[in-house]
C-alpha cells in the first residue's frame, strides 16, 4: 500500500464518505474546480457531482449558516473555511446555533456537521493564516473540537467527525499537511472521538500536545530518549471535550506534566489541561506543569513565525526543568 | 452614462383598512368563506393569547414576552400560505404563524417561561424553533431550503425577520447564496416600523426594504402586511415559485408594533401616543372582519362566541403552563450532545449534589 | 454624597468623560433616546447631542467596525453591543482588527477603543442574554478585558478603559447593576488596569473571582469568617493582561486558592488563573486548586439558571475542602 | 400591484481598448498631458514592480505575492482621485494606488516579505495598512469617515474590496450604516471577475455588483475599470460628493485580474487562457499610452526611457528591500500595547532566550 500525506488523508475520507453516504455535501470557498486551495477536495467535485460538491460565495458566516440549516433538516454538512483565520464570521452560527440546536429544542432538531479548516502556523503564509485559536471553539460549551496529527488519525478522526451526531470544528494543522506519509487503508474505519492517543510511552514525564506541535514533541522525546530520559507523549486530539482520564493516569506515573501548544498561552487548551490535571493529581505531581506555548501576542508574519513557535529546544528545557525541579 | 440596467419595487395591498377590497381578482382562498374564517380564529386566538401572556409576565407568572399586537395578519398570513412540509424560521414573536402550525400556547408560555422543553412543540417537528439573535435565521434557513433543493423534494422555507435585521450582515448573505443557488426560500421582512427603540428611517436610507433584494438579484415586493389577503397570496405565490425551483423572493409586510417591543421595554420613551392611535386606526382584525361581515358570515354574536371560545382555549393552555413540571436540573446536561461525554459526568454530578444541598 | 449603583457608575464615568474629552462617542442600539436597554446611556444624547451619542442601525459588526475605525483616526468611540450574547458578529474586528492594528503597523495606528456590553447571568433573561463568555476576549492577544463589580470600580475602571491607548472590552455583570448602591465621587479619578483589587484580607485561603460572582464570593467569606476561616477575597476587574503577582503573593501566604466564576468551566479565565498560579507556587499549594464554575453546558433558560451559576453553599464547600486537603 | 419605486445603474467610459475617446466632455485632468502622464508613469512603475515581485517570490526571496497585474487603472486611478487627506483602506493588492499616495515598493516588498515594518509605511500616515479578512476594511473604513464627518473635517475614505467580497456581510453593513449618517466614503469593488476559483458569476445572481448599492439607497455606478479617465472622473467626483457632505457613493469598476490569484495560486485549473487572453487585448496601460501618443506627449522613445527608469527606480528598492534588517525578536511583543504589560514581561524574556540559545 502507498503512503499519503495528511492533506490526502483528509481528500480519503471526505472522500469515502461521499460516496458511502448520500447525506453528505461538501463545500465552501474554492472548493470545487480548483478543489480547494491546499487541495483536500482535489477531485471531488468531478468525482461526486457539483450538487454534492460545491463552491460558495466569500461568506463565511454563511458558509457556517448553511451547515446550521442543513444538518438540522438531515444533511451531513462538511464546510470549509479556508483559513482557521477567517472563521470569525462564522462563530455566530457555531455558538448561537450549531452548539445549542440540540439543547435549545431538547433533542428535536440537532447539529451534526463538521466545519473544516487548515489551521497553525510554520507555513510562512500572510496576515492571519498563521493563527492557533482552537482555544475560542473549545471554550464553546456543545462543540466538539478535533485536531488531527498524522495521516492515519486525520483519516479515522474525520470520519468519526462526519458521523458524529454534534457539531465538530475540525481543524487540520496545515503545516504537517505534506510532511509525513503513513499508509492509510482507505476502509472507512474511524478512529474514536473524545480520546487521547498515546504516541510514545515512557516513565518519566507525560508531554502532552495536539497538531502540528505532535512533530516537534516527538523529536524532543527521541533526542531526550538519548539522554536516557524517557516521556510519554500523548496526542490530545479531541480538545474539547477533553480525556482527561488518560492524561491524569499518565500523570500520576510519570509526576510531571509538559504542555506543548502553538496557541496563545492565556486561556488556551493548555491552562484547562494544566488546571484540570492538577485538580487531579496535585500530589502526584513532583514539579510544576509546564506550558510551552505561543505566546499571548500577534502570531507574527514570517520573519518572526519561528521564534513565536516552539522549539525541540524549548520544549527539551521546559522537560529538563520538570526532572531538576524537586519539592 | 449608459443605462445598465432598471429594477423597480411593486406593493400589493387587497384588503384596504376598511375591509373593501381593492381587486377584481381575488385570490380562491378569499373568496372561501370558510378559509378567511379560519385564518380570522387564529388572528384572534393569538390577540387573546397575547394580551393573556402579558397580564402573566405582570403578575409574576411569565419572563419577558415579546408581544405580537398588531402583527396578526403578516403572522397568520405567513402560517396559512405555507404547508405541512414547508419549514418555518421565525423570530421570537410570529405566534400567530406557528399557532396555524400546530404550535400550542402553552408551549408558547413554556418558551418564555424560561423552560426549553417549549421549543420541543408540537407543530411540524421540522420548524425551527425561536431564534434571539437577530437575522441568523435567515442564513440557518438557506440551509434547510439547500436540503431541500439537494433531494429534491418539493418544500420551502420561510425565513422571518424584522425591519431592524435586515441591517445585519447575515441577511444579505442569506439572500445572496439563495438567490446563486436559486434556493426554495421566501424571506418576509415584517416591518413593524420599530426595532426596539429605533424607528425604521433610522434603519437604513433605503426607500423600501423590498429593494434589498436587487442586491441578491433576486425579486422584491413590498405589500401591506394588516392585509392578511395579500400577505397569503404573495407569500403563498412565492413559496409556490420556491417549490417549484424558480427561486427565492423577498417579501416586505408593512404593519406596525403597536405593542412595547417586550415587557421589559417602555415605547412611551421613544415614540409619540399619535403615531401608535394612528396605526391601531389600520390594525388588521378589524378590516379581517368587516370583509367577513360583507361576505356574510359574520356578525356580532359570532364575535362574541368566538372571543369565548378563544379565552377558553387561552386559559386551558394557561393553566397547562402553570401546572408544568418544572425541567430537570440534569436536563441541562443531557442534552449538550447526543451522548453525555465523560468530561461532563462529573459535572452533572456536581450540580445533582448541589441541588440536593439547597433543599 | 448620594450613593448610585454600578448602572448609575457607568453612565457618570461615560457622562464625565464625554464632558472632558471632545473625542469620545457613544453608540449603539437603543442607546439614544431610549437611554440603554438597561439605561446605561440614560440622558447622555439630550446632553450631549446625538452627534455624540447615537444609536446605530442594528448590526454589531458595523458597531465594532465603526469602533476600529474611528479609533484609528483620533477618536474615542465607545460602542455598546446591547448584550454580550450578542458580540459574535462582533468577533471578527475585534480580533482580526482591532487588537492587532498597533502591532500591524508597528505602531503607526492604534485603536483605543471600548465595546461595553452587560453580561453574566442572573436577570431571567431569554436565551443568549445570559452567557459569560469573557474568556473568549481574554484568548485573544491584544485585547484587554476589564470587568467591575462594584459601582466605584465601574466609574474608576471604565474611566481607565476610555483613557486606555489600546483596545478595550468592557463587560457589566448585569446581575448586580442595580444591587449594590456606593458612594461614587464623581471627580474624573480613574482605577488602575491590569491590577487585582484585594476586597478582604485573610490568611487561611485566597478566593479570586470577578463580576457578579463576587458577591456570592463575598457572603461566603463572611459566612465562613464566623467559623473562624479566614478568607482573601480578590477581585481579578482586570481579566486580561492578568495581574498574576497579587495573586501568587496571596496563593504562597494562604497556600489554598479556590476560583469562582459565572463562565463555562473548559478553556476559561480560571483555568488560566488555576494554571499560572500553579506553575509559579505548586509548592506552597497544599491542596488542590478549586474552581467553582458555571458547567460546560448551554448557560440555562430562567427555570435552571440558578442551578447553572455557582452558589454560595458551593463555594464554602469548596473551601472547606481546601482546608481538609492534606498532602 | 402598484409600483413603489424605481431604481438604474448607470456605466461610464471614456476611454475605449483603443484609446479612443468616447465622450465630447472631457474631465479637465483628462486634457492635461501631463496629468495623465502623472498616472501613465505610476502604472506602469506599478507593473514592473508587479513582474519582479513574483520574480523575487519564485526565488524564494519574497513570500507568497498578490500579483495586481491589469489592475493598474483602477488602482492608480482611485489614487489619483484622492487628495492626500483622505484615507485609502485597500485590500491587499492596490499597489498603484498606494504608489500614487507615497508607499514606497520596498514597503510592498518588506510586507510580503514576511516583516510588519512595510506597513508603517511613507504613504500618509492616516492610511490604513493591507486588510487580509475580506470586506472587514469596510466597515473601519466607515468609521474613519464617521470621524472626519464628527470633527467636520474635509476628508473622505476610500474603501476598495473585491467582487468576491461584495458577499461577505460585513460589505452592506458598512453601506448601509454610511447611508444612514451621509458618510463621506466611496466603496470601489474592482471586479476583476474571480475571487480567487470562483467566477463573478458564481459570487451573487446580481446583474451588477454597482446595484448593491440600492440596498443601503445609496447610489451606485459601475464603470469600466481599465479606463483609468473614467475611474479617476467617476472616483473623483464621488469623494468630492462625499467631502461635501453628500454622502456614500457605490463604484463598480471592471477589470480583469489577469495574473493568478496570487503566487501560491495556479489559475490554470479553473479558467481557460482564452479567456484571459481576450481580457488581455483590453487591458488598461495599451489605451492609455495610446491616448498619450493621440495627444501627441508620447512615442516609442519616451515609452523606453520611462521603462528604463522604472527598472532602475524598482531595482532600487528591491536593493533596498533585500538588505533591510530583520525584525527584532522584541518587536513581536514590544507594539502589542503601547506599554508592555507585566503579564508579557516574562514571555518577552522568555523569547529572547530561546533566540540566543537557538543561534
Ligand atoms: C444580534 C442581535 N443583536 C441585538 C439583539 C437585541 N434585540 C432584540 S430584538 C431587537 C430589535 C429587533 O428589531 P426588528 O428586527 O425590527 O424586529 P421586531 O422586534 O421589531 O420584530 C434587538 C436590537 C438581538 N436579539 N440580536
Ligand atoms: C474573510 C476571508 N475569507 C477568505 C479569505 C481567503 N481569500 C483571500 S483572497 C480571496 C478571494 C477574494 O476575491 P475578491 O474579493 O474578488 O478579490 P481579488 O482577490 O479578486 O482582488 C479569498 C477567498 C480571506 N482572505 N478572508
Ligand atoms: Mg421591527
Ligand atoms: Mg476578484
Amino acid at each position: 500500500m502507498s503512503k499519503i500525506t495528511l492533506l490526502e488523508a483528509v481528500t480519503q475520507a471526505l472522500s469515502w464518505e461521499l460516496e458511502h453516504d448520500d447525506s453528505i455535501l461538501v463545500f465552501g470557498e474554492d472548493v470545487g474546480a480548483n478543489g480547494g486551495v491546499f487541495r483536500a477536495t482535489d477531485g471531488l467535485q468531478k468525482r461526486f457531482g457539483a450538487n454534492r460538491v460545491f463552491d460558495t460565495p466569500l461568506a463565511e458566516a454563511m458558509i457556517a449558516g448553511l451547515c446550521v440549516g442543513l444538518s438540522a433538516q438531515g444533511m451531513k454538512p462538511v464546510g470549509e473555511i479556508q483559513f482557521s483565520g477567517f472563521m470569525y464570521p462564522a462563530v455566530d452560527q457555531l455558538v448561537s446555533h450549531a452548539s445549542r440546536m440540540r439543547n435549545r429544542t431538547r433533542g428535536r432538531l440537532s447539529c451534526p456537521m463538521v466545519l473544516r479548516a487548515p489551521y497553525g502556523g510554520g507555513i510562512h503564509a500572510p496576515e492571519l493564516h498563521s493563527e492557533s485559536m482552537e482555544a475560542l471553539y473549545a471554550h464553546v460549551p456543545g462543540l466538539r473540537v478535533v485536531i488531527p496529527s498524522s495521516p492515519q488519525r486525520a483519516y479515522g478522526l474525520l470520519l468519526a467527525a462526519m458521523r458524529d451526531p454534534d457539531p465538530v470544528v475540525f481543524l487540520e494543522p496545515k503545516r504537517i499537511y505534506r510532511i509525513t506519509k503513513q499508509e492509510v487503508p482507505d476502509n472507512g474505519q474511524a478512529l474514536p472521538l473524545d480520546t487521547c492517543f498515546v504516541l510514545r510511552e515512557g516513565t518519566d514525564v507525560t508531554l502532552a500536545s495536539w497538531g502540528a506541535m505532535i512533530n516537534e514533541t516527538l523529536k524532543a522525546a527521541t533526542q531526550l530518549a538519548a539522554q536516557g530520559i524517557e516521556c510519554e507523549v500523548i496526542d490530545l486530539a479531541t480538545v474539547k471535550p477533553l480525556d482527561l482520564e488518560t492524561l491524569v493516569e499518565s500523570v500520576e506515573r510519570t509526576a510531571r506534566l509538559v504542555i506543548i501548544a502553538e496557541e496563545p498561552r492565556s486561556c488556551g487548551v493548555g491552562a484547562e489541561i494544566a488546571a484540570a490535571v492538577a485538580e487531579k493529581a496535585l500530589y502526584s505531581l513532583v514539579a510544576p506543569i509546564e506550558r510551552v506555548s505561543g505566546y499571548d501576542v500577534i502570531m507574527p508574519l514570517s520573519k518572526l513565525e519561528n521564534n513565536y513557535l516552539p522549539s525541540v529546544n524549548r520544549i527539551q528545557k521546559a522537560v529538563l526543568r520538570t526532572l531538576e525541579a524537586e519539592r | 452614462m449608459k443605462t445598465k440596467a432598471r429594477f423597480e419595487i411593486g406593493f400589493e395591498q387587497i384588503l384596504d383598512p376598511a375591509g373593501q377590497v381593492l381587486t377584481k381578482r381575488l385570490p380562491a382562498f378569499a373568496r372561501d368563506p370558510e378559509e378567511m374564517l379560519r385564518m380570522y380564529r387564529v388572528m384572534t386566538l393569538t390577540r387573546t393569547f397575547d394580551s393573556r401572556a402579558i397580564a402573566l409576565q405582570r403578575t409574576g407568572k411569565l419572563g419577558t414576552y415579546a408581544s405580537c399586537l398588531g402583527h396578526e395578519a403578516a403572522h397568520v398570513g405567513v402560517g396559512a400560505a405555507m404547508i405541512e412540509a414547508d419549514v418555518l424560521a421565525p423570530s421570537y414573536r410570529e405566534y400567530g404563524a406557528q399557532f396555524w402550525r400546530g404550535v400550542k400556547p402553552e408551549e408558547v408560555l413554556l418558551y418564555w417561561g424560561g423552560n426549553e422543553q417549549g421549543s420541543n412543540f408540537s407543530g411540524p417537528p421540522h420548524d425551527f424553533a425561536w431564534c434571539v439573535p437577530i437575522a441568523t435565521q435567515t442564513l440557518y434557513g438557506a440551509g434547510a431550503a439547500l436540503a431541500f433543493q439537494t433531494r429534491e423534494e418539493k418544500r420551502a422555507v420561510v425565513a422571518m425577520l424584522g425591519d431592524g435585521g435586515t441591517s445585519e450582515g447575515a441577511f444579505y448573505e442569506a439572500m445572496n447564496i439563495a438567490g446563486v443557488r436559486r434556493l426554495p426560500i421566501v424571506f418576509v421582512v415584517v416591518n413593524n416600523q420599530w426595532a426596539i427603540s429605533v424607528p425604521r428611517s433610522a434603519q437604513t436610507r433605503a426607500a423600501t426594504l423590498a429593494q434589498k433584494a436587487f442586491a441578491a438579484g433576486i425579486p422584491g415586493v413590498q405589500l401591506d402586511g394588516n392585509d392578511i389577503i395579500a400577505v397569503r397570496k404573495v407569500v403563498g405565490e412565492a413559496l409556490q415559485q420556491a417549490r417549484q425551483g424558480k427561486g427565492p423572493t423577498l417579501v416586505e409586510a408593512l404593519t406596525y408594533r403597536l405593542s412595547d417591543h417586550t415587557t421589559a421595554d417602555d415605547a412611551r420613551r421613544y415614540r409619540s401616543e399619535d403615531e401608535v392611535n394612528k396605526a391601531k386606526m389600520i390594525e388588521p382584525l378589524e378590516r379581517t372582519r368587516k370583509y367577513l361581515e360583507s361576505l356574510g358570515v359574520w356578525d356580532d354574536e359570532k364575535e362574541q362566541s368566538l372571543m369565548a371560545e378563544n379565552k377558553k382555549i387561552i386559559e386551558a393552555a394557561v393553566k397547562t403552563y402553570l401546572n408544568s413540571p418544572a425541567p430537570a436540573i440534569t436536563d441541562m446536561f443531557d442534552y449538550m450532545y447526543a451522548e453525555l461525554p465523560d468530561a461532563l459526568r462529573e459535572q452533572r454530578k456536581t450540580a445533582i449534589e448541589e441541588n440536593a444541598a439547597d433543599e
